[in-house]
């Protein structure tokens, strides 16, 4: 059983930081975010990816897909939603961007409220007649909804169509730290932090009465309203967080890429972020955040394979999932208190 | 002897739900389970039906080792089961419900007409309700239907999980009634009962189930009068 | 075919050891002299046929120059797949912007995937040869998606090729009655466009009706019902080959005997193949300079390469020609080739000149007329 | 805006009606496995397009049929036909087994989160798109004419097609044939039996693994069968085309009420009969749109679909 | 004991109609405060119809649910809740993922206020709610009795606990009226003994209990009222000891009084 421990990352991880004292655990996050921002720093070493350059490729996919992995976890993870839509909050912060970073002087981060904010409604207007639905037939309705959106950004006009939008502004500069198409080192820096954001959010409402509430949703939703928690007002609020952190990372992708059209908002994309949330381990945010680091970085690090990678991704789903089936880093909740008060049952 | 569990150990994930249980139950008695909730009754049954795993352990049957058998092969040996929860099939009508148990049967066709006749007869409320829906019966019919659906496998062995559970006074009187009635035509009973009073008075032994280990085995008469049976299991209180 | 499966099982058994060993190494070693130049398009993907075709014209146009310079220069290819997605291309772009070994790329293949990568190549001052990128805005000097100075192409623009289409697809017919649809792509939207403008300026030409159906579509009954509501009498698509193979099918089916147009889309030999009986009179539009290939040549292709010829592989041949003749003659650095690119004069492989305007267009913009007869696509000449 | 719909009305009823059938068949291979697993088997739609090529290759390389051959005719038009039709309800059949086999049976053995089995079936479902994808150089293939497609009459001015006719009355008798064999036949009872409640079926003697990769099989012949209609009156495919038809037909799974037979079958008619009218009438660009809105509608109004009672009190 | 008050909750004349099957037909309920009323009745009477009926889960096909004076009607199941309404499960329904304690606090909820923004940045409300409802969930885990199991995830708590626990959330929302589902469901005569004792008790510190139950022992220690259901119509209503010599009553659900010995 001792040594089943070390490779049970979860439990070693978390019997460290239980051990650890609060300047000890502030040492360790203060360490670990440094380690991490260095990493567009390691392009030369073996992590480098063939054709894709490194440090891009840590902001997108990787980073984006962490983001939105994060995001959508707080649906599917927390408050048990299986949402196959989510693609549409992505989209409807890179078309706010996109089309206000073209159409008026508004800068990435004046921008960024005004994407998130649409994305939340949205979220909204979805929720309020679908979040009764159920299992399922939510995954469908939420499905459709991503496409929905699609179709009307290819259909319209005011969104060019499939043409798409092309050069969108770049994000200021902070003080001294210049975004460049060269070196994307700084959106990465950016992409971190909005994932450290959201994961202090998570953790905060996690621990607190909404946290609650969800988790008694996606346990027993009956159950949870019979004890008079407002299941609908809290799912919505979930899908609406969920949205307001797929706005966002949509927002700063478009000021990433430069460009978008409709053809990068597919269902795919809903699926992939899906997959991550599943692949690296439902409900746990280092899981999560474990399994969209892979799934990014895996297709850009096998490029050499070039024409089998999408079947090796196949492959490598199927394979985690049947001896994983919860992920590589599964949540458990531990229980505290059973040795010191050696309860018996 | 029909059916002897030699020292079973059933997990649940990591958890042991069954530590070590040997019981012996023979031709033509009622065997009865009792125990607390979360004493492992159930889990002995399902794993005697094959529906759980078997850790370590013989589960021996007519002689041959049958732990590793699959539950469905298990009912072609004479192991019948009606589940906790009765279980019926509740989008099929009780005919066809009834037909289920026949399933796995080779000449079910001649036989078919034969027991249907002798589950109309130990349950007449069935026969009126061929044609209704299984899952528009009340508990009690469910039961029976449960029960006359594990008959139609023509069992040499009828596993009983709770009969009684969530059924009117009344309703628990009659099905008790008809479990001897079921045991007189010659099939052997193991009962896992809650209702401890009623299980004993039927059985003709019984075993004591705690935590997942077997704590006491005696003529269920005996236990009747056991005043530690009677405190833990009967209650002082029971009529 | 299985030849490739087998190909890609073994890199995958392979992968555990290569992994680790990055792609596109410099190794200069003594002669000759090893220089790459890379292909960008759809490799992987729902678009990967129309990927491959192009790679492997750049393939072979690097085959016959490794063979005839063995000793100067020994050419290697980077493959960029983008899988056609703008989301993939910035991605990948900003490694080859960065990657300086890379002297030209052929490609993107797309107009999508162009413009997002444009901005990285900009930056790195990275020559591109497009051989089907046609969207009219990546040579307009006043449109965001504008391509220059990198950007060339040598395939025919869609304002060009949009009136072209008009008068071709009408040619022959008094006060036509048109319809005309698109799939739905950043392909064929624009270009349906510019076909509707062209409409305007044949006399007696009126547009009967539109629509836009997705490129993953088969089922074309409500389309054809609509034809049949419009009496029109030209049909006009502006998608691909392998849809219109399918449309054009379902229209005869339906007993219509209107006549069918399409772009350079469809102007793919594949085309008659699929759609057999039904595409014969069909109207195709390609680009003109490009037309006829030799059977030799094709034949060489061939053989060589183990497959046909395929959408835009004489576009694809010509311009990895052109990077190739720029390394002959010894630009091998970034800048000399982009100045080697402007400054084009030179013959395509079936005859024509070639140029590039200032913002990057072939000099010739015309586009010559086919007709499918006995299954085959038959040129009639340019549309004037 | 109507005036399409007005003016070729029974030619888009027809040709919806067609469609329909082919979504009937696919929505089958959901339904059924839907029913018994409670799960979406996301790599139908893969498992259909295998079918679609299974047809191509009967008719191309087995009877070495060409583009430009004639069509068939009397007996060999039959033979060819019906092997074409058996053929793809094969393919399409071993896989949806080996689909079964990789992708649920191991996770379904533990008993474990329904994700992950989502998960593993869009993996298999990559996987097997992705191996058509490198077989055929991603490149579509068309398929040589083996029914002429005769203009049989016509009726209120559309055209009756014979392929059209085919479509329609062997969809439906195959779907009739299924029906009944779910409803009546011994293993069809035994797959509704685990669907209400798998242990209570073990305790009756079926076999659930059987049962199951027989569920499997038979969502795959109807799927497969699809994949015949499919190809004969389209006469194309791709390793792509599963994805758009796999949304269709889910859709109609759904709209019918997922789990129930009768429910696909009206939830494919209806699908089939909305998305011709809503292009005729909102251009084909909104067809999408449109079919998701009255799903959703619909799902608002009856949150278990059009006949929300799932296979478990589907009556016999 | 407690003293018995005014009436709490009054059913006039409901009914339920499930399709064609009628599962409460008129039926009048009054449960007064302070009181233990037991609802009986044979399997399908429905009984924990009445319960669905009254915290929402059904909407009565005709007549009148009133709770301290408001109609229940409109109100959705979390509203019904607020207003003083808390319930068990026949069939346990714990959160098994969280502890003990937390599916207490889960429910102490319902009656705060703060929310999404509180919780985020720790404003003081909910800071202060976040203390206030861990201390009184603890203080209700002690009242039953099963303290020691706080931090226990719900799912590994044995069953007896777990029927304990169900009643100690239910207490969670501060309720005027509890009512519990076939609380001993699944217990032994001992362990019914000591739930008699731990509903009384519940009772005493001013609760309201209406209690769904089968074991007339039970029944007929601690009910101060009993009401009969048979196929949703109410024929029996009044003490104990009145009801279980009723003939109507011994007829439809008791049987031949002591047939098994």
């Amino acid at each position: 059983m001792k040594i089943r421990n070390y490779w049970n990352l979860r439990d070693f991880g978390a019997s460290i930081w239980e051990n650890a004292g609060r300047p000890m655990r502030v040492a360790i996050v203060l360490i670990s975010i440094l380690l991490v921002g260095l990493l567009p720093f390691m392009g030369g070493s073996f992590l480098a990816t063939p054709i894709a350059s490194f440090d891009a490729v840590l902001v997108y996919p990787v980073g984006m897909f962490v983001l939105m992995s994060l995001g959508l976890n707080i649906v599917v993870g927390k408050s048990g939603m299986l949402d196959l839509g989510y693609v549409a909050f992505f989209a409807i912060g890179a078309y706010t961007m996109a089309i206000l970073g073209t159409t008026t002087k508004l800068n990435t981060w004046e921008i960024m409220p005004i994407g998130i904010a649409f994305a939340m409604i949205a979220g909204v207007l979805l929720g309020i007649p679908t979040l009764r639905l159920r299992g399922d037939y939510l995954a469908i309705v939420t499905l459709g909804f991503g496409e929905i959106v699609r179709l009307v950004v290819l259909n319209s006009t005011w969104s060019k169509g499939p043409n798409g939008i092309a050069n969108i502004p770049m994000p200021p500069h902070f003080g001294p730290l210049k975004f460049e198409l060269e070196n994307q080192r700084l959106f990465f820096w950016v992409v971190m932090a909005m994932i450290l954001l959201t994961i202090w959010m998570i953790r905060r409402l996690t621990v607190r009465r909404p946290g609650r509430a969800w988790e008694a949703i996606r346990q027993d939703e009956d159950a949870a309203e019979l004890m008079g928690v407002h299941t609908l007002k809290y799912k919505i609020w979930s899908f609406t967080l969920g949205a307001a952190v797929g706005g966002a990372a949509g927002v700063l992708y478009a000021s990433k890429n430069l460009y978008i059209a409709p053809e990068m908002f597919t269902l795919n994309v809903s699926i992939l972020i899906l997959a991550c949330v599943v692949f690296g381990g439902i409900g746990n945010i280092w899981g999560v955040i474990i399994g969209a680091t892979i799934l990014g970085y895996l297709p850009d690090r096998i490029r050499f394979i070039s024409d089998a990678r999408l079947l090796v991704f196949g492959l490598v789903l199927v394979i985690v999932m049947n001896f994983r089936p919860d992920g590589l880093l599964p949540r458990k909740k531990r229980e505290k208190a059973i040795v010191k008060k050696g309860a018996n049952a | 002897m029909r059916l002897e569990i030699k020292d079973l150990h059933v997990h649940y994930g990591k958890i042991e739900a069954i530590k070590g249980v040997s019981v012996v139950v023979n031709e033509g008695e009622i065997v009865t389970l009792i125990g607390a909730n979360g004493a492992g009754k159930t889990t002995m049954l399902k794993t005697i039906s094959g529906l759980r795993p078997v850790t370590s352990g013989q589960i021996i049957f007519d002689g041959k080792d049958i732990s590793k058998v699959p539950a469905h092969e298990r009912v072609d040996l004479g192991i019948s089961q009606a589940p906790e929860g009765r279980g019926i099939f509740p989008g099929m009508t009780v005919l066809e419900n009834l037909e289920m148990g026949k399933f796995h049967r080779k000449n079910r066709k001649a036989e078919m007409q034969e027991d249907l006749e002798k589950v109309y007869h130990l349950f007449p409320r069935l026969k009126e309700r061929v044609s209704q829906a299984g899952g528009t019966l009340s508990g009690g019919e469910q039961q029976m239907l449960a029960i006359g659906r594990a008959l139609m496998t023509r069992p040499k062995v009828l596993l009983l999980d709770e009969p009684s559970m969530g059924l009117a006074p009344q309703m628990i009187a009659n099905i008790f009634r008809i479990i001897t009635e079921i045991n007189k035509t010659g099939v052997t009973i193991l009962l896992v009962e809650q209702n401890a009073q009623q299980a004993l008075q039927r059985a003709h032994r019984a075993y004591i189930l705690e935590t997942g280990n077997i704590v006491k085995e005696a003529k269920a008469s005996d236990l009747l009068d056991d005043p530690a049976v009677r405190e833990a299991y009967l209650g002082t209180g029971a009529h | 075919m299985n030849k490739k499966i087998q190909r890609s099982l073994a890199v995958v058994s392979a992968a555990a050891l290569v992994f680790g060993v990055a792609a596109a190494q410099t190794s200069a070693n003594a002669a000759p002299k090893t220089v790459y130049i890379a292909y960008q398009g759809p490799l992987s993907g729902g678009e990967a046929s129309t990927g491959t075709d192009e790679q492997n014209a750049v393939k072979y146009a690097i085959k016959l120059f490794n063979a005839k310079n063995k000793a100067t220069y020994n050419v290697k290819l980077v493959s960029i797949d983008d899988q056609g997605d703008p989301a993939v291309a910035g991605t990948v772009a900003p490694g080859i912007g960065k990657n300086k070994n890379i002297l030209g790329v052929v490609g993107p293949a797309y107009s999508g995937a162009t413009i997002a990568s444009l901005p990285f190549y900009k930056a790195g001052g990275l020559v591109l040869i497009s051989p089907s990128a046609t969207r009219v805005s990546l040579t307009d000097s006043a449109s965001p998606d504008f391509g220059g100075p990198v950007f060339h192409r040598v395939v025919g623009k869609d304002d060009l090729q949009g009136p072209a289409l008009a008068k071709y697809a009408t040619a022959g017919i008094t006060n036509p009655k048109v319809f005309i649809f698109d799939d739905q792509s950043s392909y064929a939207v624009p270009l349906a466009g510019y076909v509707t403008g062209g409409l305007k300026k044949i006399a007696g030409a009126t547009v009967v009706g539109t629509d836009s159906v997705p490129n993953t579509t088969t089922d074309f009954s409500p389309t054809i019902a609509k034809i049949a509501t419009s009496k029109a009498d030209v049909v006009i698509y502006t998608g691909y080959y392998s849809q219109a193979a399918v449309f054009i099918k379902q229209l005869r089916d339906s007993g219509s005997k209107a006549i069918f147009a399409g772009g350079d889309g469809v102007f793919n030999q594949e085309f008659p193949k699929l759609a057999g009986a039904s595409a014969e009179g069909s109207r195709v539009t390609g680009v003109g300079g490009l037309a006829g290939v030799s059977e030799a040549l094709e034949k060489d292709y061939k053989a060589k390469m183990g497959v046909s010829s395929g959408v835009y592989s004489v576009e694809s041949l010509d311009a990895a020609n052109i990077l190739l003749q720029g390394i002959a003659k010894g630009n091998t650095t970034r800048a000399k080739m982009l100045a080697w690119v402007k400054a084009y004069n030179g013959k395509s492989i079936t005859g024509n000149t070639i140029k590039f305007s200032a913002n990057g267009d072939i000099s010739y913009g015309l586009f010559a007329g086919f007709t499918t007869k006995n299954g085959v696509l038959v040129n009639t000449g340019i549309v004037k | 805006m109507f005036s399409v719909l007005i003016d070729q009305f029974w030619s888009l009823t027809i040709a919806g009606v067609a469609l329909g059938f082919i979504y009937v068949l696919v929505s089958l291979g959901y339904t059924m496995v839907y029913g018994v697993l409670r799960m979406i088997n996301f790599a139908n739609s893969e498992i259909f397009m295998w079918g679609t090529f299974g047809t191509i290759v009967t008719s191309r390389d087995i009877f070495g049929y060409t583009q430009t051959s004639a069509p068939a005719t009397g007996g060999k038009l039959a033979l060819v036909l019906i092997s074409q039709l058996l053929m793809s309800m094969a393919v399409a059949g071993v896989t949806a087994i080996f689909v079964e086999y990789v992708a649920y049976r191991r996770l379904r053995a533990k008993g474990t989160n329904r994700l992950a089995t989502l998960i593993s079936a869009i993996g298999i479902s990559i996987v097997l798109s992705e191996l058509m994808r490198l077989l055929t150089d991603s490149r579509p293939v068309g398929s040589p004419r083996v029914l002429e497609k005769i203009i049989l009459t016509e009726v209120w001015g559309a055209n009756i097609r014979l392929d059209t006719v085919v479509t329609i009355f062997a969809a439906a008798l195959i779907y009739f044939l299924l029906e009944r064999f779910v409803k009546l036949s011994r293993m069809g009872k035994a797959i509704r039996a685990v669907s209400m409640n798998e242990d209570a079926a073990k305790l009756m003697g079926v076999n659930l693994n059987r049962v199951i990769t027989t569920t499997f099989l038979v969502g795959g012949l109807a799927t497969g069968a699809a994949g015949f209609f499919y190809i004969t009156v389209f006469e194309y495919t791709k390793f792509n085309i599963g994805f758009t038809m796999g949304m269709a037909a889910f859709t109609a799974a759904v709209l019918g009420g997922i789990g129930n037979i009768r429910g696909a079958f009206f939830g494919g008619l209806f699908l089939g009969l909305l998305e011709v009218y809503a292009s005729a009438v909102l251009g084909t660009q909104w067809k999408a749109v449109t079919v998701f809105i009255v799903l959703v509608l619909v799902l608002l109004f009856k949150p278990n679909g059009l006949f929300g009672e799932a296979v478990q009190t589907t009556r016999a | 004991m407690a003293k018995i008050g005014k009436t709490l909750l009054k059913l006039d004349n409901v009914t339920m109609k499930f399709g064609g099957v009628t599962a409460l037909n008129g039926v009048n309920l009054e449960v007064k405060e302070g009181e233990i009323l037991a609802l009986i009745g044979p399997n399908g009477a429905g009984k924990t119809t009445v319960f669905n009926v009254i915290t929402g889960v059904y909407k009565q096909t005709s007549g009148i649910v009133n709770f301290d004076g408001i109609s229940l009607g409109n109100q959705k199941r979390y509203q019904v809740t607020a207003l003083g309404v808390a319930r068990t499960f026949q069939n346990i329904r714990l959160w098994g993922d969280m502890t003990a304690l937390e599916n207490v606090i889960t429910a102490t909820d319902v009656h705060k206020k703060s929310g999404l923004v509180g919780a985020l940045f720790g404003l003081p409300r909910a800071r202060r709610e976040e203390a206030e409802n861990r201390e009184r969930a603890m203080e209700i885990l002690r009242f039953i009795g099963i303290d020691e199991y706080s931090d226990r995830l719900a799912k590994n708590l044995p069953y007896g606990v777990q029927r304990r626990l169900e009643i100690a959330r239910a207490l969670g929302t501060s309720p005027k009226l509890v009512l519990l589902d076939e609380p001993a469901a699944g217990f032994n005569p001992a362990e019914k003994v000591e739930l008699a004792a731990t509903i009384k008790k519940v009772r005493d510190a001013g609760y309201t209990v209406l209690l769904i139950e089968h074991d007339m022992s039970l029944i007929m220690g601690i009910s101060d009222r009993v009401v009969v259901l048979d196929f949703g119509t109410k024929i029996a209503d009044d003490i104990p000891s009145v009801v279980q010599n009723d003939p109507r009553v011994i007829e439809a659900y008791l049987g031949v009084p002591a047939d098994a010995s």
